[in-house]
Order: C-alpha cells, then sequence, then structure tokens
C-alpha cells in the first residue's frame, strides 16, 4: 500500500448532492474538451502551438481564456450565494454553513487571483510589446512559467472541490481561524498552496514586464512618449514586484505555523494574529490598484481612439498613476480601522487613502476632456467605458466614505463595504477587461466581436450590476454583516431578493457575450479586418496586421512622439504615394517554444497537492522534478531559433496585397 | 554602436570590460571593499559590546553602521554608482528602499500601537 | 482636410449610431431612478445605522452625510458632465464642435487637480477630528457614572460580564439608558467584531488582548447586536440583543440577575467555551471581579483539539 | 503609411532611454536586479515580524540567551570573504581565465559551506536546549528570518555548482556569462540582507 498521508476515500464529499453535481459537472466537462480535441487529433498542434508557446501574444490568449472560465466558476458561487441569502431569512436555506463558508472563501479567492489578475495580465501580455514596438517580453520563457504556475494555482482551488474541501475562512484567512487550531482540515492548505504557487507565477511577471517596459523599447520610444496603457501596466508591475513578495511571506509564515507548530499568530505562546492582518494588507492595498490601473490604461486608449483625439493631459495622466502607485502603499491600515489603534494612526491612514481619490479623479476628468470636442463613437468599448466613468465615481465615493475612520467603524464588514469593493472592481476592473477584450479582439484574431451583441451585454451588466449591488449598501447600513448564511431579520429579505435578480440579469449579460463570442465566429468573414486597423488606432499595435506573425514587426518601428500610429497615418496623407520599396528585411532570431512552464505547472501541481495532504514521498518526488526540469532547461543548446529573411518578406508583400483590396 | 547609449547593466565593473587591464584595478576595487567591510563590521561588534558608548544610542549606531556597509557593498561589490548611466539601476534601488521603509517603519508603528493599545488591563498600570 | 477625413467613424460602427440617443435617455433614466433610490432609503430608513439611538452612533452617522454631502457636491457633476460630454461629442451629431488637437490646456490642468484636492482637505478634516472625536477609546462626557461591562466573544455567542455587580449573562446585553458604558473586550478564541448599530460602530475582539469602546442609549428599547467579523460555522447565529432600560429597572435586573443561574467558574465557563450557538439567552448568578483577566491569561484558551471534535 | 519608412541608423548621443531595446546581457542583468529587490522586499517581511515579535518570548529564552557572538564574528568574515572571492571569481571570468574562475568558484563555496555549517551547528543547538521554533513566537520568527537567509546561501550554492558545470561543458558562452553575473549579484546580495540580520538579530538582540 502507497503511504498516501491524510488522503482516503472520505475526502471525496460523496454525501453532498450539490457538491458532488457540481464537481460531477466539472469532471464530465473538463473529460469532454479533452476527447474532443483528443477525438479531432488537435492535441499536438496545441501542444506545439500553444501549451509551450512562449509568443506573449498566445500567452495573453491563454491568460484570458483560463480568467473568462474561472469568471464562470466565481459566477456560479455568486449565484449561490444570492440564491442562499435570498430565501435564508429566518430559515436555514439550501446551503449549509460548511458549504456557504466554503463557497464566499471561494469566490473572493477565485474572483481576485485566478479572475482579475489573469485578466489584466493577458491584456498585459497581448498588448504592452505590440505597443512598445518589440517582438516579445523580455523573458519570454519566463513569462510561459507564469502563465502555467498560475494555472496550477487554479487546478489546485479547483481540485478542492473534489477531493477535500476548500478554506472556510473568507479570502483574507484570517488566523486565529485560518491556524490549525480552529481550521484543522486541509480546506486552508488548499488556499494557501494555491496562492503561493500562482503568487510566484505573478512576482515573475511582474519581473519580466518591469523589465521589459524600462528596457526593451523601440528605439526613439522615450518615456513621454509611451502609450499610456504601458505606463499603468508599468505601475501595476512595479506594484506587483512591491507587493507579491510580502503575501509570499505571510502565507509562509501561516503555512509554518500549521505545518511545523511555529507560533506566528497562533493565539498561545506569544503569537500575534494582528500581525497577519497587518502584512496581509501590506500586500492586499496595493493588490486592488494593481487590478485597477491596467484597466485604467485600457479606458484611455479606448476613449482617446474612439473620440477621435489625443488623450487629454497625457503628462497629468502619467503623474496620476504614478502617484496612484506611490500612496497605494501608505493606506493600508484602513482595512482594520477597528482594531484598536490609536485616533492618530486611524488619522493618518484614513487622509492617505483619501489622497488617492485626487490622482483617480483628475484620471476621470481627463477622461471627460478626451471626449470633448472628439467625434465619439458608441461602439461596446465606449459604452463600457463610459458606464464604468459613471459607476466608478460612485464605487470611489463609497471607498472615501470607508476612509473616514468614524464612518468606517459603523460600515466595515458590513455588506456596505461588500457593495462597495464590487462597486469599484466590477465597473473598474471587469468593464475594464471587457472594453480591452473587445478592443484588442480583432488584433488577436483578425475579425471583429459582433457589436450588437456586445451593446446587449453591456446594458445587462450595467443594470444588473446596479440591481445586485445597490440594496446590497441599503442592508449594509440596516446593519447587516458580511458572509452571513442565514439571518433572522425579515426586513433584509426584499433587498436580497432584489440582489438576487440583479446576479440573474448579470447572467442574461455573460449570455450575450458567448453568443457574441458565437456569432461572431460563425460571422467571422463578415467582421474581417484586413487593414490591421479596424478602429483607426493611435498606437503601434494597429501597425501590425491582424493577427500579428509571431515576430510581430518585420523591423523595429522607429518613433519620435507619441501616438506613433496616428502620426504615421498622418504623415503618409501629407505625402502619399510613397510606393513601398523593396526592402531588404534581415533574419529574426525568436525565442523557441519550450514545455519548461508547463512541466514545471506540472511538478508544482504535484507538489502541492503532495503537501496538502501530507503525501511527503510525493512532496520530495515533485520538487525534484521541478528541479530537473529547470537543470534541463539550463543546459539546453538551441534557444532560438531563425525566421530566414526570405519568409518575412514573402508575408509583407502578401499582406501588402491584401490590405490594398 | 556601442553599449555607451544604454544604462549599464548592475553588477557591471566600472572599467569597462572589454579593456585588457580591467584585472588590477577590479582586484584593487574589490580589496578595497573588503578592508572598508571588514572594519565596519568591526565597528559594529565592538560597539555592540563595548561599556565606552552611551547605551541607548548603541542601536541607532548600529542601523548607521548597517547602512553605510550597505552603501559599500554596492560601491564596491556591485558596482552601483551616481553616474547617468546608472540611472535605471538607481531608481530601482531606491524605489526597493523606499517600499521596504515603508513596510518596516509602518509595520512597527502600526503593531506598537496596537500593542499599546491593546494591553491587557492588567498591564495598564505599568505604562501609564 | 486629411485629419477630419480621419476621423469618420469606421463602417461597423456606424449602423448603430441612429440608436445611441435613445439608449442615452434611458441611461440617464436609470440613474435619476437609482439617486431617487438612494434618497428614499436615506430618508425612509427606520433601523440600523441610519437610526442611532444615541450619541456615539448619532455622531458617526452625521460624519457619515456630512461626508457623503461633501463628496456628492463633486461627484454628481462629474457624472452629469460625462453623460453630456459622451452625449453631445457623439460622432453622429455634426453640430457638435470637433477639435482634433484639444489635447492639452493648462489652465484646465490646474482646474482639474484643485478640485479634488479641495475636497479631500475639507473631507481629510473631518476625518481627523472625527478620528480623535469618536475614538473608541474615548469617554463619553457626562454626569452619569459609567458602568463597567466586560465582553467576551466566544464560538459563537457573546458572554457579557458585570465586574462592579458581580454577574454575567450570554448573548442578552443589559444598559442603564443615558448612561456611558464602558466595555472592555476580549474573546476566547478566534476574531470577531461587537457591533451595535443603533449605539456605536465596531470594533474588534482578540484573544489575549483588551479592546475598548464606548456607547450608551438614549432610548429606552432593545438594540440589535452582532459580530462583523467571520468567526466559523455559527457566526451567522452570533447576535445579541442590548436592553436599554431606565436606571430603575437596571438595577432591578441586576437583582433578579442575582438570583438566577448558575454560578460562573472555571466549571462552568469551560462548558461556556465549547463551540456552539446558543438559542436562548440565560444568566449566571454570580462571577468573581476578575474573572475577565483570568480569561485573558493563557490558561483558558480553548484546548487544540476542540474545534476538530464538534 | 508604414512607420518602419523612417528607421535609420540611430544617432548618437540620443538619451539612453529612447535607444532601442537593451543588449540581451543588460536587459538581464537588470531583470534580476529587479528579482533581487523583489526578495529585499521578502526579506523586510520577515523582518518586521522579527521586529514585532522579538519579545514575544512566552517565558522561554531571550536572545541574549542564546546567540554566540564569536560564530557569528566568524560566520560573517566567512561571508564577507566569500564575496571577495566570488568577486575575483568574476574578474577571472571578464577575462575568460579558466583556472581563476574554477579557483575562485571553489574557494567561494567552501567559505559559504563553512558559513552554513556553523549556522547549521548553531540551530542544533538552540533546538537541543529546548530552544527551537516552537518554544515562542520570538523564537519561530528568528528561525524562520535567519533560515531564509540560509536557505538562501544553500540555493546559491547549488546554483554555483551548476554553474561551473555549465562553465566545463560550454565554456564561457554568453549565456553562461549572464548567469555568472547574476549569481555574483546574487551573492553580493546575500551578503547585503547578513549585514542586517547581524545588526538586527544578533547584535541589537545581545543587547538588554
Ligand atoms: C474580481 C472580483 C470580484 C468579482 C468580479 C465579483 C463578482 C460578483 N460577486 Fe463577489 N466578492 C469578491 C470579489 C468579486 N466578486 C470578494 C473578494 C468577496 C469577498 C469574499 C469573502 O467574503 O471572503 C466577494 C463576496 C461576494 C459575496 C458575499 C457577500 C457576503 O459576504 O455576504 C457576494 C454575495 O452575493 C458576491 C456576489 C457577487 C456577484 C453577484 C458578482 C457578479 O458580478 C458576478 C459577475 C460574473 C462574472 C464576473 C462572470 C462574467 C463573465 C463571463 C463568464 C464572460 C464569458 C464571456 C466570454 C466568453 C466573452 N460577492
Ligand atoms: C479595484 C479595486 C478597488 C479600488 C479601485 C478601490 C478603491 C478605493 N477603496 Fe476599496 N476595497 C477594495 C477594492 C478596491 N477599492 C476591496 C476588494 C476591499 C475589501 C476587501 C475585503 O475586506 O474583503 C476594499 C475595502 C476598502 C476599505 C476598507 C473598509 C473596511 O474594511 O472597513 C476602504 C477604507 O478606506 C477602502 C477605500 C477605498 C478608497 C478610498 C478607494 C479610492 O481609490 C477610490 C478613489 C476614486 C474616487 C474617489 C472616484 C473618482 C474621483 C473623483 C470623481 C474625484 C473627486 C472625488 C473626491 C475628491 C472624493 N476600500
Ligand atoms: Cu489583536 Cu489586540
Ligand atoms: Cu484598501
Amino acid at each position: 500500500m502507497i503511504p498516501l498521508g491524510k488522503l482516503d476515500w472520505s475526502a471525496i464529499p460523496f454525501d453532498q448532492p450539490i457538491i458532488m453535481a457540481a464537481s460531477g459537472m466539472m469532471v464530465l466537462g473538463i473529460a469532454f474538451v479533452l476527447g474532443w480535441t483528443g477525438l479531432k487529433g488537435y492535441w499536438p498542434y496545441l501542444w506545439r502551438e500553444w501549451l509551450t508557446s512562449v509568443d506573449h501574444k498566445r500567452i495573453g490568449v491563454m491568460y484570458l481564456v483560463l480568467a473568462l472560465l474561472m469568471l464562470l466558476r466565481g459566477f456560479t458561487d455568486a449565484i449561490m450565494m444570492r440564491a442562499q441569502q435570498a430565501v435564508a431569512a429566518g430559515a436555514p436555506g439550501y446551503l449549509p454553513p460548511e458549504h456557504f463558508d466554503q463557497i464566499f472563501s471561494a469566490h473572493g479567492t477565485i474572483m481576485i487571483f485566478f479572475v482579475a489578475m489573469p485578466l489584466v495580465i493577458g491584456l498585459m501580455n497581448f498588448a504592452v510589446p505590440l505597443q512598445l514596438g518589440i517582438r516579445d517580453v523580455a523573458f519570454p520563457t519566463l513569462n510561459s512559467v507564469s502563465l502555467w504556475l498560475t494555472a496550477s494555482g487554479i487546478l489546485l482551488t479547483n481540485m478542492s472541490l473534489v477531493i477535500g474541501e476548500f478554506a472556510k475562512t473568507g479570502w483574507v484567512a484570517y488566523p486565529p481561524l485560518s491556524e490549525l487550531q480552529f481550521s484543522p482540515g486541509v480546506g486552508v492548505d488548499y488556499y494557501l498552496w494555491a496562492l503561493q504557487i500562482s503568487g510566484i507565477g505573478t512576482l515573475l511577471t511582474g519581473i519580466n514586464f518591469v523589465t521589459t517596459i524600462l528596457k526593451t523599447r523601440a528605439p526613439g520610444m522615450g518615456y513621454t512618449r509611451m502609450p499610456v496603457f504601458c505606463w499603468t501596466a508599468l505601475a501595476s508591475n512595479l506594484l506587483i514586484v512591491a507587493a507579491f513578495p510580502v503575501l509570499t511571506a505571510t502565507l509562509a509564515m501561516l503555512l509554518l505555523d500549521r505545518y511545523l507548530g511555529f507560533h506566528f499568530f497562533t493565539v498561545d505562546s506569544g503569537g500575534n494574529p494582528m500581525m497577519y492582518v497587518n502584512l496581509f494588507w501590506v500586500w492586499g492595498h496595493p493588490e486592488v490598484y494593481i487590478l485597477v490601473l491596467p484597466a485604467f490604461g485600457v479606458f484611455s486608449e479606448v476613449t482617446a481612439t474612439f473620440s477621435g483625439k489625443p488623450l487629454f493631459g497625457y503628462r497629468s495622466m502619467v503623474g496620476a498613476t504614478m502617484v496612484i502607485c506611490i500612496f497605494a502603499y501608505l493606506v493600508w491600515l484602513h482595512h482594520f480601522f477597528t482594531m484598536g489603534a490609536g485616533a492618530g494612526v486611524n488619522a493618518f491612514f484614513g487622509i492617505m487613502s483619501m489622497i488617492i481619490a485626487v490622482p483617480t479623479g483628475v484620471k476621470i476628468f481627463n477622461w471627460l476632456f478626451t471626449m470633448y470636442g472628439g467625434r465619439v463613437q458608441f461602439t461596446s468599448p465606449i459604452l463600457w467605458t463610459v458606464g464604468f466613468m459613471v459607476t466608478f465615481v460612485v464605487g470611489g465615493l463609497t471607498g472615501v466614505l470607508l476612509a473616514v475612520p468614524p464612518a468606517d467603524f459603523q460600515l466595515h464588514n458590513s455588506l456596505f463595504l461588500v457593495a462597495h469593493f464590487h462597486h469599484v472592481i466590477i465597473p473598474g476592473v471587469v468593464f475594464g477587461a471587457f472594453a480591452g477584450y473587445t478592443y484588442w479582439f480583432p488584433k488577436a484574431f483578425g475579425f471583429k466581436l459582433d457589436d450588437r451583441w456586445g451593446k446587449a451585454s453591456f446594458w445587462c451588466w450595467f443594470l444588473g450590476f446596479h440591481l445586485a449591488f445597490m440594496p446590497l449598501y441599503v442592508v449594509g447600513l440596516m446593519g447587516m454583516t458580511r458572509r452571513m448564511q442565514h439571518y433572522d431579520v425579515l426586513s433584509w429579505q426584499p433587498w436580497l431578493l432584489v440582489a438576487a435578480g440583479g446576479a440573474v440579469v448579470i447572467l442574461a449579460g455573460i449570455f450575450c457575450q458567448i453568443m457574441q463570442l458565437a456569432v461572431s465566429i460563425r460571422h467571422r468573414e463578415r467582421l474581417r479586418d484586413l487593414t490591421g486597423d479596424p478602429w483607426n488606432g493611435r498606437t503601434l499595435e494597429w501597425s501590425t496586421p491582424s493577427p500579428p506573425p509571431a515576430w510581430n514587426y518585420p523591423v523595429l518601428p522607429r518613433v519620435d512622439g507619441i501616438d506613433a500610429f496616428w502620426r504615421a497615418k498622418q504623415i503618409a496623407r501629407v505625402h502619399p504615394a510613397q510606393p513601398a520599396k523593396a526592402r531588404e528585411y534581415e533574419a529574426i532570431e525568436l525565442p523557441r517554444n519550450s514545455p519548461t512552464g508547463f512541466v514545471t505547472a506540472f511538478f508544482a501541481v504535484v507538489t502541492g497537492f503532495a503537501l496538502i495532504w501530507h503525501i511527503w514521498w510525493m512532496a520530495g518526488l515533485g520538487l525534484l522534478g521541478a528541479f530537473v526540469t529547470l537543470l534541463v532547461f539550463a543546459f539546453r543548446r538551441q534557444e532560438e531559433e531563425e525566421i530566414p529573411a526570405a519568409e518575412i518578406a514573402r508575408f509583407e508583400r502578401t499582406r501588402q496585397r491584401e490590405a490594398v483590396p | 554602436m556601442t553599449d555607451t547609449s544604454y544604462d549599464r547593466a548592475p553588477g557591471d565593473q566600472s572599467v569597462p570590460l572589454d579593456e585588457e587591464e580591467s584585472g588590477p584595478s577590479s582586484i584593487l576595487i574589490y580589496s578595497i571593499g573588503l578592508v572598508l567591510s571588514l572594519g565596519l563590521t568591526a565597528t559594529s561588534f565592538w560597539a555592540a559590546n563595548t561599556n565606552l558608548l552611551w547605551g541607548p544610542g548603541v542601536p541607532l549606531g548600529l542601523v548607521v553602521l548597517a547602512v553605510a556597509q550597505m552603501g559599500i557593498h554596492l560601491v564596491f561589490f556591485l558596482h552601483i554608482t551616481t553616474g547617468p548611466d546608472n540611472t535605471n539601476n538607481v531608481l530601482a534601488l531606491a524605489f526597493g528602499t523606499l517600499i521596504v521603509t515603508v513596510v518596516v517603519s509602518g509595520s512597527l508603528v502600526i503593531m506598537t500601537n496596537l500593542n499599546d493599545n491593546l494591553m491587557p488591563p492588567a498591564g495598564m498600570q505599568m505604562r501609564h | 482636410m486629411a485629419i477630419r477625413h480621419s476621423a469618420s467613424p469606421p463602417a461597423a460602427a456606424s449602423d448603430a449610431e441612429p440608436r445611441s440617443d435613445s439608449r442615452y435617455r434611458i441611461l440617464v433614466g436609470l440613474l435619476i431612478a437609482a439617486a431617487t433610490l438612494t434618497i428614499a432609503i436615506l430618508s425612509g430608513c427606520s433601523e440600523g445605522v441610519l437610526a442611532p439611538k444615541g450619541p456615539i452612533a448619532g455622531a458617526e452617522r452625521e460624519i457619515l452625510f456630512n461626508s457623503l454631502g461633501i463628496m456628492l457636491a463633486i461627484v454628481i457633476p462629474t457624472m452629469l458632465a460625462t453623460l453630456g460630454v459622451a452625449f453631445w461629442f457623439r460622432s453622429s451629431n455634426r453640430r457638435a464642435r470637433y477639435l482634433p488637437d484639444f489635447a492639452y490646456s493648462g489652465r484646465l490642468e490646474l482646474l482639474v487637480w484643485s478640485i479634488p484636492v479641495m475636497t479631500v482637505l475639507l473631507l481629510g478634516g473631518v476625518a481627523w477630528v472625527g478620528a480623535y472625536d469618536l475614538a473608541p477609546t474615548k469617554p463619553i462626557p457626562s454626569e452619569v457614572k459609567p458602568v463597567r461591562i466586560q465582553v467576551v466573544s466566544l464560538d459563537w455567542k457573546w458572554l457579557f460580564l458585570y465586574p462592579d455587580h458581580g454577574v454575567a449573562s450570554v448573548n442578552r446585553l443589559t444598559i442603564p439608558v443615558g448612561t456611558p458604558i464602558n466595555l472592555e473586550l476580549t474573546s476566547a478564541g478566534v476574531m470577531n467584531t461587537f457591533w451595535v448599530p443603533e449605539l456605536s460602530g465596531q470594533i474588534y475582539t482578540m484573544a489575549g488582548m483588551t479592546t475598548r469602546l464606548y456607547l450608551q442609549a438614549d432610548h429606552v428599547g432593545t438594540f440589535r447586536g452582532l459580530s462583523g467579523n467571520f468567526s466559523g460555522d455559527g457566526f451567522s447565529d452570533m447576535h445579541f440583543a442590548v436592553d436599554a432600560v431606565s436606571a430603575e429597572n437596571f438595577a432591578a435586573w441586576i437583582e433578579a440577575a442575582r438570583q438566577a443561574g448558575p454560578a460562573l467558574d472555571d466549571r462552568s465557563y469551560a462548558d461556556l467555551v465549547k463551540p456552539g450557538v446558543v438559542a436562548t439567552p440565560f444568566g449566571y448568578r454570580s462571577v468573581t471581579p476578575d474573572f475577565f483577566s483570568h480569561i485573558l491569561s493563557a490558561s483558558l484558551q480553548p484546548a487544540p483539539a476542540q474545534r476538530a471534535e464538534k | 503609411m508604414s512607420l518602419t519608412a523612417t528607421i535609420g541608423d540611430i544617432p548618437r548621443g540620443i538619451p539612453a532611454s529612447e535607444a532601442g531595446p537593451a543588449p540581451k546581457r543588460i536587459v538581464v542583468a537588470y531583470g534580476f536586479w529587479i528579482f533581487l529587490l523583489s526578495d529585499v522586499v521578502m526579506f523586510s517581511a520577515f523582518f518586521s515580524a522579527y521586529a514585532v515579535l522579538v519579545h514575544a518570548t512566552a517565558g522561554g529564552p531571550t536572545g541574549a540567551q542564546l546567540f554566540n557572538q564569536v560564530s557569528v564574528a566568524i560566520e560573517t568574515a566567512c561571508l564577507l570573504a566569500s564575496s571577495y572571492t566570488c568577486g575575483l571569481m568574476s574578474i577571472a571570468i571578464t577575462r575568460h581565465h579558466r583556472l581563476g574562475t574554477y579557483l575562485g568558484a571553489a574557494a567561494t563555496f567552501a567559505l559559504g559551506l563553512a558559513f552554513l555549517a556553523i549556522e547549521l551547528n548553531e540551530f542544533a543547538g538552540m533546538i537541543a536546549r529546548d530552544a527551537g521554533p516552537q518554544r515562542s513566537s520570538f523564537l519561530s520568527a528568528f528561525f524562520t528570518l535567519v533560515g531564509c537567509h540560509g536557505l538562501h546561501v544553500t540555493a546559491g550554492l547549488v546554483w554555483l555548482i551548476v554553474m561551473m558545470a555549465q562553465v566545463a561543458t560550454r565554456g564561457y558562452a554568453a549565456v553562461v556569462q549572464r548567469r555568472l553575473q547574476c549569481f555574483s549579484l546574487f551573492w553580493h546580495f546575500l551578503d547585503i540582507i547578513w549585514v542586517w540580520l547581524f545588526t538586527v538579530v544578533y547584535l541589537m538582540g545581545v543587547r538588554p
């Protein structure tokens, strides 16, 4: 008998029909996808061209696929919570506490780490190198490692549904509740290892992108000529580099407590749980700006493009981004005003939090003035943007209310708080990601998304969002706290019913999005974009064909101002008829695809799973495997492959023929 | 096209690599660094153990010595300079230092404040 | 006019143009509806944070409203301006002026930064003064001598100790109206927050540590108290009733409490500490004055296995 | 309409920020520099935890009772000397001097190993005296902080072996040189962390 640590058949929750049905669906779904692709003979193609790809565009697309899948999982959780709270007035509802507690913890964890993060990281992966006018990120193979480590975290989190359980502590996992003493199960261990593994992936992404943006821009692209999306990406990645190591250290301390009997946060032997709360938010607050800053970048690109104008106040915009980046690091105490710190400390951190409203407001006003005097085309990206602007200001407002310590005493951990953060994350991050998705989709796949379904989706989301979350402010003010499995105050129920209805309207929005994708794929010929520049764009990515070749640019562009492509188009108009000279192309070296990322991630999953279940030999094997993979990578001889000049010339010729119909 | 139009890589020695006579002067730099840091270390150990210094000032002195020692390492071992070709490296370093300062001092202030405020009543007489 | 040409909308966008007007009307309508709803809620609410029954919660509500007002003064115009500008400058509106080079204006830049700065200056002042004035440790100025009560959060119930009266109760906090209540709080295990929305804001309870909170009820009545920080499976049932009664009734209650229920000592406490929900409040007839510090000391922390076997 | 029409030789004297993508050597070293900064931030979290918990001895032994200054001094000397030999190794590498490289690496390795041996010995002694990490929060924080540095040193030693194998098999290929440069950054950086460690933990720790 192989020793399997704590693992045995009782880990699978056969007695819980809801969980079994959900996990059955999930397993069936995965089996179906694997089987179907296998039958069609897609595996070799997928392996060669996608899973082992180090091309930033494909990695970006894979991040988005992961995020969208996890959105569905996170949304299922959300619907279940809304349904539970809608019916659990003076009644137990249909979800027992053990299950409900796992659901909100999983929902928060998945939404933050495995939806919002991959969404913004995916968009940055896709767009940043193109906007910078270069061929790939600084470390392409590392980029693939990052992607797959994120996927490992996702896999572990979802495995907890079938084998064992997930944390029942909320997504913040405060000790002492998350200590072994109070949470003896494997749930918290799933949480910890999933976040540790994907956190390392995220940290590597941060390092990769900071280096890319600071060191490998196209010739001529000085700092004041970078597109604003690149600036926000830089700020966001600087925050990753500065914040994620703190999370790693904090979770490591909790792991040591749980696995080796250390006493960082225990209630005995001198441990101090407040230290966890402190360190968690040292990471946690910057994290929310890591999420929202790239979304701000998307909105900047979209507003300028669809208003037919340069972004208003470029320098202000860059300045505001960097101010947010620094101040993001000075406010973390506002998450625990009610822990008992002195008035001076509370006041200081409250005021620091409010100061962030200044640069954020500047951004809003600058978008406003970008539209002022423009020709605003109401395609769905701009709808997401305008919808964001009018909604986010209210979410920001409630954030600033929470930053007033005496007000927070009354609002902390109430549903008012829950409403606040959905009110900034959904219009901010999720709308931003959808705007970016619609905006860059034609660049990635060569055809546009159907605008009608896109708009329908926007209106469902917009309406559904308000229906789902405005009532939460009300019940919050009525005194309902978060994470309640049931309640006996009947006057809360009508509001929670409205909220459940809102979630259903959001579901309709999601349905429209799925339809949009399906319809667009069916009509891809009609929606085809041959110019590479469907929106009359301003930045460099629109100068490449859609989809761009693996090497992005046959010759690196030379940049002499902001909105480089827009300028080039104007010059071309003033001096037209410059026939494309027969050009001498040079061969291009591209990094070779590599299974390193995928294999490392495989071993990471093995190690994580083994550690969760205390299967020590397997953990050892997993670590060894990961180490050997790195060695093999380190000793491989051929790192790059060459695209011959002739192939590039051929590609460019066909492209020019197609672009001029 | 030479390197000179780029920022220098962190850790690049101050004498350009391709010049032949780089050997001896680099060794000299490392040696100076070693001597200086040994000296500072010795001072730190001495300061921590001596009775000649005013006690409460010693921790501050130790921190200053550590900062100095860090500077020595950065300059003599990691070859960080203030030259224009080092801007990016220094900026990154400054950002890191800022973050570390904020994390450490912020945590200490917050935790000390909390601990003081939340001391059980029995401990109260001690402090007030 | 190369520039003008360059800005004409791409084909795909134009087919949707005519409808955007009506869409916009929907949006405006929605916002107005939302605003009406908010006002209805704010004025009509008769429970919770917006219906304070004591000086602390009252001041907190006032700060909430003031800050909200300050911010609405800038946020509502921003929202309206956003909608107005987006609507007026829609590409199908040929009456709108096209200013393709309008990308910088020093004057606007200054305005854009200074408006929020001014708002934050004002609001920061509110936060600063408020943080000091309503610090949970700050005693409530009053002629009446405060009543001292000690609060312990357990899995998943609340224990209230009256050290000066020698009684204790579970899940029911009885206080005299018009009297400042001086609370000392701790936890027997995991973190919770103590919250009575009608009387005062939250404060954490943590094992081995003591937080402090002052509150006062100005009206007789029963108010809902609960925990704001998730503490495990029984969390949803961790609510308690606060009975604010007249001074005479309070004295009578103490008398009655001294007659009924068991004594709170190590043995009965060990029973109480076991994880579980208490459906009906009950009382302890006697308790030693130092029982709270006894709980604070490590010896009474729940044993490691207790949760596991529940 | 093509952007690339304007490409030409990059004129001299333009600012570094407009010079185009930096050579790989610079990019790699800079990326590693950022990684080191992130590592510093991680250590700062452990330092914070240590500073907060240093008095939480739960009735157990304090630093003053446990730390042995002599062995710390020897450890420090080992690490400083190894930084120096690592520097010498870098010089040998820039001159493609094999013997010098190996000697420098061997010396660095030996000194690093000596450091680790002393540290482990110290840990073992403390655990034997019932002053292990489970004893109190202070000791948990101590073992984690110092042990994390020790783990980094261990990783550095493994890395050094791998690098010497690469020098042996692939000589001074560009990629090997880049990695060696990163290694020396790493090694010097560990020294800086140690400076803070002995200052904050050992020297301040023995004071009353
Ligand atoms: C990114 C963050 C994020 C997002 C997007 C959401 C989205 C939603 N959340 Fe949640 N939520 C959190 C982060 C998030 N949440 C966090 C951190 C918590 C705290 C957890 C804790 O307490 O510990 C929380 C808690 C939380 C609660 C618990 C409240 C309580 O404590 O009592 C509830 C209750 O209903 C809720 C509801 C919802 C709903 C209805 C949505 C809806 O908006 C759902 C939206 C649906 C989607 C976002 C899916 C959409 C789209 C697709 C699938 C696209 C497919 C399309 C294509 C192919 C193009 N959330
Ligand atoms: C993308 C995510 C995101 C964003 C952008 C924000 C933005 C802000 N948040 Fe939010 N927040 C969260 C995500 C986010 N938050 C999450 C997830 C939590 C809870 C986690 C948990 O506990 O589970 C949280 C919790 C949270 C708290 C803790 C409450 C508590 O636990 O008791 C506080 C308190 O200060 C706060 C404040 C703020 C502030 C001041 C901003 C500001 O940045 C907002 C700035 C924007 C504006 C103000 C609008 C635009 C400005 C103008 C139009 C200019 C003029 C206006 C003024 C001058 C007022 N947030
Ligand atoms: Cu936590 Cu005191
Ligand atoms: Cu925050």
